[in-house]
């Protein structure tokens, strides 16, 4: 799956993309940044927040409950700070 | 409806005029025009980089700007955001309505802004003399947008 | 507050940039302009005619300025009026407000706007195919305003 | 006392403004208004309409009832159509 990351997200792991293969057990969102927390350090303070995680799958904005498979492109930020 | 994501400023006249396009059947314009303000709390602001999703954010432009249209009888709407590096003074958002009702025009600007401030994928970093940090979103803004229902 | 009653065409980027004045401490700008329709009702508008009260015009804009601006915290406001021969297209109104906050920003420049409808001393007269008529008052604008308390 | 006429009611009495010498039993913008109907049936046109109706003395906006006298400037026009 590939991974975008954006904003403090992005700075607390290092890095503004990546490919990971997701273990059979990841089903959703969720599990997805569950997996990424047992890499590093950096993917722990990255996630720290819950209430301060948002997320997209294949350019639409999605819950954190949402299925996903290694095919999709997931995007993971904080809330926005647009306009 | 004319969206774009550019980091180049943008001239407001010369956008209504794109908008308009000689047409001579428009009653209403409401335009807001977001700025970069030279202190953010106490702090001296420097410099603001605006990061954004670049797959995604004309995209969600682009439904925001249809909500409102879907909402109310617009003859045409314009929203430009800017990203990348930016300074005090600095233009960084532009929305422009027009109606034949004032009351349609200003409710949709307003509305889209509202909607910008929560849904469009761009992020504020402020660079101050005490460093730099990244803005962190209002829960205020949740609530201005939750009222259009 | 920069209150004007002419009869020239304005700009509204070169109106925003003498309301700014190189300040960078401005957050959000808020503008409205009114525009000739080409047409009112079923007919065809071949030009519009702003008769004014010279004497009140301007100190009439002034205290409804400065209504918005008791009202909100607002960093600097416009309002420009124009009379005489005016025709489809043409630029009638330009309200600028500007505040640390978009809300200020819009709400006093719709406030100056529901005012301006029943308060400025200005009349429109209409021209069509079908002979002239001064346009009716409607007791819509008059409840517009009202709604401000 | 000097009369400005806008508009609509202008265009009725065929004159912009003109000089009245007062009756000494007008003392309202309301009694000046009964006073000039008086005066010919172009003022009655004009102020046939009485909601259709508003007054300003001396640059400020009043209402019908509002007292005056020969040293004031009243002025008489239509609801304004402004904006």
């Amino acid at each position: 799956m590939n991974i975008l990351y954006f904003a403090r997200i992005r700075e607390h792991i290092g890095k503004s993309s990546e490919e990971v293969i997701l273990p059979d057990q990841v089903t959703t969102v969720a599990d997805v940044i569950e997996y990424l927390e047992s890499l590093g350090n950096n993917y722990q303070n990255a996630f720290a927040e819950p209430d301060l995680l948002r997320a997209a799958v294949n350019d639409e904005y999605v819950p954190l409950d949402y299925n996903v498979s290694n095919a999709d492109e997931l995007a993971l930020f904080p809330p926005m700070t647009g306009g | 409806m004319y969206i774009s994501v550019q980091h180049e400023d943008f001239d407001i006249s010369a956008e209504i005029d794109r908008l308009k396009n000689g047409r001579i059947d428009l009653g209403a314009i409401a335009t807001f025009t977001g700025l970069v303000r030279d202190i953010h709390g106490e702090k001296n602001i420097k410099k603001m980089t605006l990061e954004h999703f670049p797959a995604m954010a004309e995209k969600e432009l682009a439904k925001i700007g249809k909500k409102a249209n879907d909402r109310w009888p617009l003859q045409g709407l314009t929203i430009i955001h800017r990203f990348g590096e930016l300074y005090p003074g600095d233009q960084i958002v532009l929305v422009i309505t027009t109606s034949h009702h004032r009351e349609a025009a200003f409710n949709a600007a307003q509305f889209i802004m509202d909607w910008l401030k929560t849904d469009a994928p761009f992020w504020k970093k402020e660079e101050t003399e005490a460093g730099t940090h990244w803005v962190d979103a209002k829960t205020d803004d949740d609530k201005k947008k939750d009222r259009w229902g």
